[in-house]
């Protein structure tokens, strides 16, 4: 019984984690965009503003649109969330462990995306409709990539759960499969700018809607639903980038706090780097996009072949 | 008993010129066939005696192919009765007796124990059915005679000089009656003896119609009337194979087995490759039935070739292929009577138009495919393992391969005239289904289902036996 | 006896080397009535020691029915055919003769390498009914004309009834009879057949007989 | 035995009734629909019993024909396979009984009927064959059956075609399959399953009879590039018999390649990773192709060789895992693929069965004349969806589970299998994950294509929602998806009993929970979800109580005039993918020269041909035609020539034999 409590309140603090410092990122990279840029730029806690303000506001709703078009944001919203629970974040253990996790990790993400694309197919606008058509193929691309990445991070650490796979699973292996792992992790910061409409691959910051991929899609939303997928799109950045993390930083300090605080400072430099990359970089034509990502996947196949080679066998 | 099974018909025919009413004649036909398929239900039970010095006796693969002939005359007999309606202009007189003297004949080669008489026998039906062709007295039909008249009496030919080649081999023996052969076998000269087997089986595939004799199967088959069709498809070839059984029973007996089966082998793939080659995109429903006849006559002889399970295969197989066959060519004579032609391309959804037909046209198709239940998948299965068993797996490759080739040509047509929307509407009544077009080849299906879902007892051991006289178990 | 013998087979396919060359219709049957008569008298020549009933019987009829009564029939057969000439043969007469000649060489080498199990009369039979049966066969395969194939069939069963002759004393009358009346039958449905030939297509020519073909 | 043997009794009695009493109609449709659901019933407890108390069962009345025997037994392989076909039947039947209403008058039903039952009659007993002519039997049984249940809308020349295509294809399966069984039986001396069972067979047999097993059976699953016919057929038949096909018929395939597997037991390794090969080439290559559909039926089609793909996937592991000595990663492949197999029967009957519903209603199956439908036909609209999630494989739904296991088997296969094994078992992830995410695409395609959005169809249209007859079946289904994703126990465990039966070996004790274990855990955080969006709804409830909903056009970007037809049409959408794989597939896009200077109209169609039809079977068949017409000289007519060929067959004769 106790133990059963326990369990409950480590996934409210998770889940309060993930709430809090989520959005937090956007702040961190919009605010390194501005830096580049040479502008003062918004406060850091602008996306808490926004996503507060859009709550606040009443909704308008296309009559083309049905159910699915309502429900969409908070299944996206849901999945994404739970989806946090199976990743470890400094301190805070994942609450949801078991072998096989990574599968419902990659499922979740793709359940709350195939409702965000039935939710722009349902307003019948051609716009939305070509965002959807564009996530989906990208994102068919990006969910080989990821898998292959687990399977060769499964290689390494004899593990199936994402726990087990990145936290303490790749400690050792650094010293002696270090390329492979740096594969992995290239492979991996490719995945999540993907997944997460970045630049390289989508501009979120653009105004041609048909130049867009995953703005565009949500074009019709307002209102309490735009703040779900905002906040969607939130924690879906940040919980990739924490398991970014889980492999950046094998080890643990058995302090609660001192490993929260590293993990926060590390997704603090990711953010950075997004940001950095963003503001160096141009958007790639979208012809090219599949091209990155099949680099992705290239990555993910050399790192295999790296860790079989090299690896326990 | 013999006797008079072969006498009476004939003493019917000529009675049909003396009989004035059409309706008289057919139901004497009917008559003649219903007491022929009565003795011969007799002769399961006792069998019955010799006679004529022992040129007259019946063995059990006598017996075997008498019981097909008589079966498939007692229900074309009946089908005639409703075709003969449909044909005013056409003088009935000549064709029923030319029928029963065929019966005669066919039955005559059943029972003849002497190889002259045989050969005698084969060539009178060969006559006898090149009149029964041209009953519709087309400059097409007429070809179709002459080609059939011309090349069987060649290949006939052929085997007579076999049978008077075997003749020298018997010098020693100083008879030609089979049972003399057969008990003297060893002290039959070799080279002679290889010699007749030659020209025999070339004659007598000349008759069965294999490749390369078969030149006249499908122009006569697509000329002749459904109901000759299927008694020539049927009993006229298996007749033919029991010639070539009766020179394989020989060469058993004669430990030239080998000899024998390497040939037979060879025609039967090649008979096999040439129905296949043509059945694809073959555009004549009738003369795509006589290539399949070809086919089917070559896995007769294919079945004898590989030996062993093969031999009972092929019994088997004749008596399905018989029935099979008898079939589509009742229903060739259903649609050529409803169309008045045979081209495919004329023929659409018959399954609409003549419901009843139609399904009987796609159970003979299947019956011929060899689809189970129907016993031509058994048997067609049987001689598969023959060649698997002998180890002959080319021939096993060939022979499937062939087969699929077969049904994919043959599939095409019979589907395309089943299927679909109707043409037009027949234009009268008077050609509407009557049961008594329908039932009789009811029969033959239901026969060709029976033989594959069950064999009675008494059945499966007469083939036993005759696959016993070439050396099977 | 024997010399006669001889000369009699010589006389059998010299008449069917002409039957080859010779390029009117009615000629061809007459010398093939001629050439059946011929064949009925080598019975007497072959068994002139030892003759029998059976054997006069045979020849006999033989003599009748081939030598008289189916060229009489052919006769009919093409009475109202216009065309009297093997005009455009598929082979042309002089390939033809020369064929003939190689398969009459090939008739003694066959024969000579069968060994005939006992004696008889003249080593001329058997050579000599086997190129008998190759020109039968010739002529069926080069000529164009119905009623030169159905001649050129009975040619083939001249040569097959000279190797029965061979074995005359053994097979049984009926046999031999039967045999006979078969043959006759055959020449007698196909002379009707091809007098309907020339009904319905008004000539005899069987190289226009390709309707049916695939 | 005696309940499945009544069932049967019953199914066949019940079709020569309807026979007989065609012409009454209503005493024939009752006829259909009351020994329908009695034979199914009974079925069922049957098949339940077997799996529930591993007890199989005989049954040999000794009754001989020839070459076989009749004998027929349930084991829990045939068990499992039972269960799905009668659920299946269950449903397709009764929906058939409400689809065909409409053709009452103008076609004979009582024959329609009669061959539903026959069709299920066959496969019934293929299914518990323990003979090998007596399975051969009940196979082609249910080829014929099914060929007619495909051409009953004969009048259309697609369909003859569609079914000519199936009848050719599974017939010369067949005689594969024939030749297979014959080696078997030559070898064991009977052709008794339970003989060639005790005989070992040699390796470089055991290879021949695989590739024969794959190509006889894969035809009639639908292996890529053997699965030709299914393309065609699916369209062609009416929507519960396209479902009967995808979920039983080609199923069948799988059962018939699994007996085999059964019976051979050892297989070299190679044979595994072909069937694992064969499986990522059909997964991925019938999803791609399915892409490229504008047809919703044939759309589907193509899903179904890709899910028979992800089944292979799991034998290919199964097969594998054996060759390996892992026991533990084989019982998951072949229970995941076992599993799928079920999965698969009721989502893709769903699917099939509500897109019955939508060409009924619409009477077109053009995905791209659709649109908008989930207003007026929201019963079908949500269970196609359920359908969708299903056969994506997104959680809550029984397709999930099933992914998961092959998932599992493949990365287990990662675990413990040596380089090449590793190297096929990653390269069986990279496909599954390739297929997931395509497969996702892809009905996010077809469900917005024809449920969302507006209607694209010229004419104004109303359509009415099916008929409970329809719609209970479907809703029937859609509760079996949703209860085998949330509460997979009892189906895993009887996939786990069916794959002992293939591997012969019992489960090792705690290798079930272990299994189940990580999937109990996956539905508890599934209801978590569930939980945190029953949060935010009631939050956005609350939020929007006191705010303005307004309810408008859509944004069409300052567009003037928008027009239904401007809405991202099904070919539009899939065509990026399509580019990035065109190498692979034979993607054309068609567009018209402009004429003039000021084109008034134009146009613009793409299409996806089959690749092994069009550029390997075709092509051998016309070969194969030209080659026979070639040798037509051979019947040229001329009687002499005819003679000459005798003449020298004779003298070939002469020589070779005597000289």
């Amino acid at each position: 019984m106790a133990q059963k409590i326990l369990a409950i309140i480590s996934l409210w603090l998770h889940l309060t984690f993930i709430l809090v410092s989520s959005p937090f990122l956007l702040g961190v990279i919009g605010k390194t965009k501005a830096f580049f840029a040479g502008k003062w730029g918004p406060p850091l806690f602008q996306p808490y503003y926004d996503i507060a303000k859009l709550l606040r506001k009443g909704c308008v709703y296309s009559t083309t649109t049905t159910w699915i078009f309502r429900a969409a944001p908070m299944i996206a919203l849901a999945a994404v969330l739970v989806s946090g629970f199976l990743v470890p974040m400094g301190g805070f253990n994942a609450p949801a462990q078991f072998w096989g996790d990574v599968i419902l990790f990659v499922y979740l993400f793709a359940l709350a995306r195939f409702f965000i694309i039935l939710a722009a197919l349902d307003t019948g606008s051609s716009f939305e409709g070509i965002g959807a058509s564009r996530e989906a193929t990208f994102s068919c691309l990006s969910e080989v990539a990821l898998f292959l990445n687990f399977t060769a991070l499964a290689l390494i650490s004899k593990n199936l759960s994402i726990t087990g796979l990145v936290g303490g699973g790749v400690s050792l292996p650094w010293q002696i499969i270090g390329p492979a792992l740096t594969l992995v992790v290239i492979s991996f910061f490719l995945i999540l700018l993907c997944e997460n409409s970045r630049i390289p691959v989508d501009d979120p910051a653009t105004h041609l809607e048909l130049t867009m991929i995953h703005e565009v899609m949500v074009l019709d939303h307002s209102g309490v639903d735009l703040a779900y997928i905002l906040y969607g799109g939130a924690v879906k950045l940040f919980v990739l980038g924490s398991f970014l993390m889980a492999i950046l930083i094998p080890f643990k300090t058995q302090n609660i706090f001192m490993d929260t605080g590293i993990f926060c400072s590390g997704m603090t430099g990711l953010a950075v780097a997004i940001g950095v990359i963003e503001s160096v970089m141009a958007r790639l034509r979208l012809n090219r996009v599949p091209y990155f990502l099949i680099s992705a996947v290239i990555f993910a196949v050399f790192a295999l072949i790296i860790t079989l080679v090299r690896g326990g066998h | 008993m013999l006797f008079v099974l072969i006498v009476l018909p004939l003493m019917m025919a000529g009675l049909m010129f003396i009989l004035p009413s059409k309706r008289a004649r057919i139901s004497l036909l009917v008559l003649t066939a219903l007491f022929h398929l009565s003795c011969v239900v007799c002769f399961w039970k006792i069998a019955p005696q010799t006679q004529w010095h022992g040129f007259l006796s019946l063995d059990v693969l006598g017996l075997l192919i008498l019981s097909i002939i008589s079966v498939l005359f007692v229900v074309v007999s009946f089908y005639l009765i409703a075709y003969l309606k449909g044909e005013e202009n056409r003088s009935t007189r000549f064709f029923i007796a030319c029928l029963l003297v065929f019966l005669s004949a066919m039955t005559l080669v059943t029972v003849s124990r002497h190889l002259g008489l045989l050969w005698i026998a084969i060539e009178a039906t060969t006559l006898f059915s090149a009149i029964l062709i041209n009953f519709h007295r087309t400059p097409r039909g007429i070809e179709a005679t002459w080609k059939f008249l011309l090349i069987c009496s060649v290949g006939i030919a052929m085997a007579l000089l076999g049978t008077l080649f075997l003749a020298v081999a018997a010098t020693n023996i100083k008879s030609l009656l089979l049972e003399d052969l057969l008990s003297n076998a060893p002290a039959l000269i070799e080279s002679w003896l290889k010699l007749s087997v030659i020209f025999l089986l070339i004659g007598y595939g000349t008759k069965m119609g294999l490749v390369p004799m078969h030149s006249w199967k499908p122009d006569t088959y697509g000329e002749a009337p459904g109901p000759v069709g299927a008694l020539m498809s049927g009993a006229l070839t298996s007749c033919a194979f029991l010639a070539i059984l009766r020179v394989g029973q020989i060469c058993h007996q004669a430990d030239q087995m080998a000899f024998f089966q390497s040939i037979t082998l060879l025609l039967g793939m090649l008979s096999l490759f040439v129905a296949s080659v043509f059945i694809l995109g073959q555009t004549d429903f009738k003369r795509m039935l006589g290539y399949s006849s070809i086919e089917h006559m070559g896995i007769l002889v294919l079945g004898v070739g590989l030996g062993g399970a093969g031999f009972y295969g092929s019994l088997y197989h004749m008596l399905n292929n018989a029935f099979a066959k008898g079939l589509m060519f009742l229903v060739a004579g259903n649609l050529y009577r409803y169309y008045r032609n045979s081209k495919a391309h004329h023929i659409q959804g018959v399954l609409h138009s003549y419901p009843q037909t139609g399904i009987l046209l796609l159970v003979g198709f299947l019956c011929v495919t060899g689809f189970p239940p129907f016993g031509t998948f058994f048997s067609e299965l049987l001689i598969l393992n023959a060649a698997v068993t002998g180890k002959h797996y080319i021939v096993a490759f060939l022979y499937v391969l062939f087969l699929g080739i077969i049904f994919i040509g043959m599939s095409k047509i019979v589907l395309k005239m089943a299927f679909g929307e109707p043409q037009d509407k027949p234009a009268d009544d008077q050609y509407r289904e009557s049961i008594s077009m329908v039932v009789p080849l009811v029969i033959l299906g239901l026969i060709g289902l029976l033989l594959g879902i069950f064999i009675p007892s008494y059945l499966s051991e007469v083939l036993q036996r005759a696959s016993g006289f070439l050396g099977g178990q | 006896m024997e010399a006669w013998l001889d000369m009699t087979l010589v006389l059998v396919v010299l008449l069917g080397l002409f039957m080859i060359g010779s390029n009117r219709l009615g000629a061809i049957i007459q010398i093939f009535g001629l050439q059946s008569v011929v064949l009925g008298t080598i019975p007497f020549l072959m068994y002139f020691s030892k003759i029998e009933i059976h054997i006069v019987i045979v020849s006999l009829v033989a003599m009748v029915l081939k030598g008289f009564l189916m060229p009489y029939f052919l006769f009919w057969a093409i009475r109202h055919v216009s065309i009297r000439r093997e005009v455009s043969p598929l082979i042309g007469f002089g390939s033809t003769l020369f064929l003939s000649g190689f398969l009459i060489a090939g008739s003694f080498i066959l024969s000579s390498r069968l060994i005939f199990p006992y004696p008889v009369m003249s080593d001329f039979i058997i050579p000599a009914s086997f190129s008998t049966i190759m020109m039968g066969f010739l002529l069926l395969i080069s000529r164009a004309k119905a009623i030169t194939q159905v001649v050129g069939y009975l040619v083939m069963e001249n040569g097959i009834f000279l190797f029965a002759l061979l074995l005359l004393e053994k097979t049984p009358l009926l046999v031999e009879m039967g045999i006979l009346l078969d043959v006759f039958v055959g020449a007698l449905v196909m002379g009707i057949v091809v007098n309907h030939i020339s009904d319905h297509f008004e000539h005899t020519d069987t190289s226009h007989l390709t309707v049916l073909r695939d | 035995m005696n309940l499945f043997l009544t069932s049967w009794y019953v199914l066949m009695a019940a079709s020569f009734l309807m026979l007989l009493s065609a012409r009454v109609k209503k005493i024939c449709g009752y006829l259909f629909l009351s020994s329908l659901i009695f034979s199914c019933l009974t079925g069922l407890v049957s098949a339940i019993h077997v799996l529930c108390f591993n007890t199989p069962e005989v049954f040999r009345p000794h009754w001989q024909f020839p070459f076989g025997e009749f004998y027929i037994g349930i084991d829990a392989l045939s068990a499992f396979f039972l269960l799905l076909f009668f659920v299946l039947m269950l449903a397709a039947g009764i929906y058939g009984y409400g689809y065909l209403r409409d053709y009452a008058g103008k076609r004979s039903l009582g024959a329609h009927y009669c061959l539903y039952h026959w069709l299920s009659a066959s496969i019934m007993l293929t299914l518990v064959a323990k003979n090998a002519v007596l399975f051969l039997i009940g196979w082609e049984l249910m080829t014929v059956s099914a060929y007619f249940l495909i051409t009953f809308y004969d009048e259309k020349e697609s369909v003859r075609k569609a079914g000519y295509i199936y009848l050719i294809a599974t017939h010369t399966g067949t005689f594969c399959l024939l030749a297979m069984f014959l080696l078997m039986g030559s070898r064991a001396g009977s052709m008794n399953f339970d003989q060639m069972m005790a005989v070992p067979f040699s390796p470089s047999l055991v290879v021949v009879l695989f590739i024969l097993a794959l190509i006889g059976f894969g035809v009639k699953a639908g292996f890529i590039p053997l699965h030709i016919w299914l393309p065609h057929a699916h369209p062609a038949a009416p929507s519960h018999i396209s479902a009967l096909l995808s979920g039983a018929v080609i199923k069948i395939g799988i059962y018939g390649l699994i007996r085999f597997i059964l019976i051979v037991k050892h297989f070299p390794l190679g044979c595994g990773i072909l069937l694992l090969v064969i499986g990522a080439v059909s997964g991925v290559g019938g999803v791609l192709y399915a892409l490229g559909q504008h047809e919703i039926k044939k759309l589907l089609a193509y899903h179904s060789i890709e899910n028979i793909g992800i089944i292979t996937l799991g034998l290919g592991m199964g097969m594998m895992g054996q060759a390996f000595n892992q026991d533990t990663v084989a019982f998951i492949g072949y229970a995941g693929a076992l599993l799928h197999v079920f999965n698969h029967a009721v989502f893709k009957g769903l699917l099939f069965l509500s897109a019955g519903s939508v060409i009924r209603t619409t009477h077109t199956g053009e995905i791209d004349h659709m649109g908008g439908l989930l207003k007026m036909l929201p019963w079908t609209g949500y269970l196609f969806l359920v359908g969708s999630l299903s056969i994506c494989g997104l959680p809550f739904f029984n397709g999930f589970i099933s992914e998961w296991l092959v998932y599992q088997a493949l990365l287990g296969g990662v675990f413990h299998f040596d380089i090449h094994g590793i190297i096929f078992s990653c390269l069986g992830v990279a496909s599954l994950a390739l297929i997931g995410g395509l497969a996702a695409y892809c009905f996010a395609k077809a469900f917005g294509a024809i449920f969302l959005g507006k209607n694209r169809s010229k004419e104004d249209c109303h359509y009415k929602e099916s008929s409970f007859v329809l719609c209970g079946p479907m809703v029937g289904l859609a509760v079996i998806c949703a209860w085998i994703g949330l509460f997979p126990s009892m189906m895993v465990s009887f996939s786990l009993q069916a794959a002992q039966a293939i591997m012969g070996i019992t489960v090792p004790l705690g290798m079930e929970e272990t299994i189940l274990d990580p999937l109990l855990k996956v539905t508890s955080v599934l209801w978590i979800a569930v939980f945190i969006f029953a949060i935010l709804f009631i939050l956005k409830k609350s939020l929007l109580k006191t705010r303005p909903v307004r309810e408008t056009e859509t944004w069409s970007c300052g567009y003037a005039m928008p027009s239904s037809r401007m809405q991202y049409t099904a070919s539009s959408f899939a065509a990026p993918v399509l580019r990035i794989f065109r190498t692979l597939l034979v993607f054309q896009i068609k567009t018209p020269k402009p004429k003039k200077h000021f084109p008034a109209e134009t146009s613009l169609s793409s299409s996806v041909l089959d690749a092994s039809e069009y550029l390997f079977f075709r092509p051998i068949l016309y070969l194969i035609k030209k080659l026979s017409r070639k040798l037509n000289w051979i019947q040229s007519g001329h009687t002499q020539r005819y003679l000459l060929y005798i003449f020298f067959f004779l003298l070939t004769l002469l020589i070779w034999k005597l000289h």
